[in-house]
């Protein structure tokens, strides 16, 4: 399992941009530290639509020059300690947004537009600070401003989900956002509770939920993969872990001895 | 009965949802989720009032991936959600990013969530801070999230209606555009929170009391809503029920 | 049966606009001849995103003002003759339109944003008919021409599918389509095969092909309601019947025959 | 074994698809299902060729609503197409729409489906019409559907590189632009393609003849790709082993 994983990081290059999922869709904890161990950095994270304890570890590795984001916090848990140190040392660029923009972003790429057009945002410093983003005129309509959103391409998506069958199909239940992230990346790595043995897209009833191969570069098995988060219809977060990371990431130090402890889920 | 502090919040919430089919609370939000239980409950043989807990997955009925909120408020299929923030201002701009001069910042929070969406989109937002203080009701924000007024070009159906905290309730007006304290929440004054509030707002001489929840409506909210409220914050249900055995006297019915 | 038809029919008045689906997704078969007998005319049809029999007996019926869509035909079973003879005659106006568009359309509405930009449709004639389509520069690049798409906000989505609960919710499984027209109408209108007791949300299995019940404004049992179109998962197209209606349609004489015809699927 | 012209027309077909990698077939397709079906069983030791057939359950194995096809398309990820057309003209613009002046057209046929986007951004569409007359290859078409070739400020990586008929295969190219003949089917002639086709195109003096399908590959065409076939489409599956009954003397090894 461990080298599948080691497999998996290793299509990630210094100066991708990767797409991570909010902490209840499925994160693919299981691939943190092969990332970290494989040490490929400068990257660019999309956080789908915000970040927690995956995008904190990355930034306490040094792993990470940019993130965009609508927030990075651990939850229940509190405050992201890394991310939060990184922003006032000025170590690493924050794009900040608001969820809909991520979307937005990720459906312009799906839909393989140059930008997508979305209704709030205007008077807010969110806008304010995006260079990349703009405000038009409704073409349509007179006197009707709206801001348009360019397209997000990451380069890789990550995740973790139940379960994948033998050709690779990946079952995603409702969590529609890991589909969107998987159509708007170049290529897609997931890590899984379990493989399948029946086709995933043989009767209607799984094929409903089922992100289809064609989307998909690699799986790997990974049981507990989301581990310390929870995962849907799996199990549920270890809100004990999370404190005694939050606890323990608040000096670089206590990061560092954190991350060098075996994991046991 | 003599209804706790948070117990008027609650009921306070409540009376502010009347009328809505479909709210919204964000995570770690047990009160407005209470608010809202309690909403459900008031209004069962009426109408149906939908409630959604984002994070949550007992409650949250959506089947389209974490944009389903946002697009159901771009529909206008969403009544009433809550806001926080880290500062908010006279203007109702609120703050969710930070203290200082963005980007590097001196107290850096997690982020705007979906504020700079929600706050144009859905018809009543409704700010929810517990903390009533100069450092949080501020005269000026540091870093709008979210704009609290639009200019006329701006589409803009939704927005804040009013600001509840630990003393007193606020409603919004956009026009104005200010905050108008609508009533003091028992055990707290009119120059308590003058003194306690960054920006100005309008007030009666005199304003009134925020009222204490009936018999009936405490009932419901200590049986039933408790009861709901327990599975989604299991923590915080055990305390209101440990405060509740406190404050009760002995004997008396709940 | 007949009678909760007939409510769903009176739902439907005069000059409305209906959103239906694709002959393969779920049409409604059975709601045709309740609209019929309803008789709200002056309708105009929003094809998701082409149409078939049920467009063509409205046509038939007289209860049609317009038609947007990418195509009216009865597949196998060849031309939509209706359709087509209302086109030769000026009976009706067709908004001629090209597949992704009016995708692109119900997701503006379901966005709650004015237009989509979509790629292709310069220099077609679809684009050229169509005053209420535009070409403007790409804001974020120079010398980029792009199609915006204005909102499509149906005024009544209806469609069939196998099942629904008692809450309301229906099962739409893989046919997202069906859930897009929903977001974007103001009343959906749901024929199902099967009423279930289980909800179809408690599971994660069914959810991820569940369109909830805050879409949906009123559900009747029909079984066999796509008849003769066949319903993905329960029951094959009647070709014999398509093929029936297609000849007996040739002249309105034998489409008003064949509609009198009492149904049995 | 001498194969049948839509034999011949099916191998033409999957040696357009040569490193495809994802091939999307519309409803009613026969000859472009089987052709790509044997494009898939050819490669099938070097890579995976997936074959979309539209308002096909079987061939299907999108899970996002038929707005599916058109995104991945947008995302580049749909190699190739086909595309017919009432007519078709020598700008390889095609028309799905009717005959006359529109709207109130003469002819109608059902309309333009996605052409008016997949010719646009899927890289390589293949025209397959097999009538071969000048009413469906005309000068130019009384409808664009979807156009041939676009001005440089229209993003356009897809287009025509090919037209299929039950007489020849012709190439486009669009820098020049216009058809050139290819290769013409065995039975048939450049004089007669010159007569049927309502537009000029480029040819050499004696144009190559189609090939034929080696043995190998004809057997391969007979057993599974036919088998494969016949599940999607029985009708034209069952014709065809009808035909081949009839063609090939008795006792000779299919």
């Amino acid at each position: 399992m461990a080298e599948h994983l080691r497999a998996l990081a290793s299509l990630v290059r210094p100066g991708m941009s990767l797409a991570l999922p909010v902490d209840y869709a499925g994160v693919s904890m299981a691939m943190t530290r092969p990332l970290i161990r494989h040490g490929a950095g400068d990257l660019h994270l999309v956080c789908v639509p915000t970040g927690g304890l995956q995008v904190d570890q990355l930034i306490g590795a040094g792993l990470v020059r940019s993130v965009e984001t609508s927030a990075v916090s651990l939850g229940e848990a509190g405050g992201a300690p890394r991310f939060n140190d990184a922003v006032k040392k000025g170590g690493i660029r924050v794009m900040d947004a608001t969820c809909p923009a991520i979307h937005a972003g990720l459906m312009a790429a799906q839909k393989g537009v140059p930008f997508m057009p979305m209704r709030g945002l205007i008077g807010s410093d969110i806008l304010a600070q995006r260079a990349d983003w703009q405000v038009i005129d409704n073409p349509l309509e007179t006197g009707d401003s709206i801001a348009i959103i360019p397209a997000i391409h990451p380069d890789i998506a990550i995740f973790h989900v139940p379960m994948a069958d033998r050709d690779g199909n990946v079952w995603i239940g409702r969590r529609r956002e890991l589909a969107a992230m998987a159509y708007a990346a170049t290529q897609t790595l997931v890590t899984v509770e379990r493989i399948v043995d029946r086709s995933l897209l043989a009767d209607e009833t799984t094929a409903a939920g089922t992100l289809p191969a064609l989307y998909v570069d690699a799986v790997a098995e990974a049981p507990r993969g989301a581990w310390p988060y929870g995962l849907w219809g799996e199990y549920a977060t270890d809100t004990d872990e999370m404190v005694r990371y939050a606890t323990a990431a608040r000096t670089p130090e206590g990061f560092a001895d954190y991350m060098a402890q075996e994991v046991c889920a | 009965m003599t209804a706790l502090p948070r117990e008027i919040l609650i009921c306070t919430i409540a009376g502010l949802l009347h009328d809505v089919r479909h709210v919204a609370v964000g995570a770690s939000s047990p009160m407005p989720a209470a608010g809202a239980m309690l909403r459900r409950a008031l209004d069962e043989d009426r109408r149906k009032v939908r409630l959604s807990i984002l994070g949550s997955v007992e409650h949250n009925f959506f089947t389209n991936g974490s944009t389903e909120l946002f697009d159901s408020a771009g529909q206008g299929r969403l009544d009433a959600f809550f806001l926080g923030g880290g500062q908010i201002d006279g203007m109702a701009n609120v703050n969710l990013v930070g203290v200082g001069t963005y980007p590097q910042m001196s107290v850096r929070w997690p982020g705007s969530f979906g504020s700079a969406y929600l706050y144009f989109t859905v018809p009543r937002v409704i700010l929810f801070r517990e903390e009533h203080s100069p450092r949080v009701l501020v005269e000026k924000v540091d870093f709008i999230s979210a704009p609290g007024i639009s200019a006329p070009d701006t589409y803009r159906p939704g927005g804040p209606v009013a600001l509840l905290t630990s003393k007193a309730l606020f409603s919004f007006d956009s026009q104005r555009p200010g905050f108008r304290l609508e009533s003091v929440h028992p055990g707290h004054s009119l120059p308590e929170i003058i003194e306690a509030t960054g920006f100005t707002f309008d007030h009666d001489d005199t304003p009134p009391l925020t009222p204490e929840p009936d018999a009936a409506t405490l009932s419901m909210l200590r049986g039933r809503v408790l009861d709901e409220l327990s599975e989604t914050y299991p923590a915080f249900a055990a305390q209101w029920r440990r405060d509740l055995a406190e404050t009760i006297p002995h004997g008396a019915s709940a």
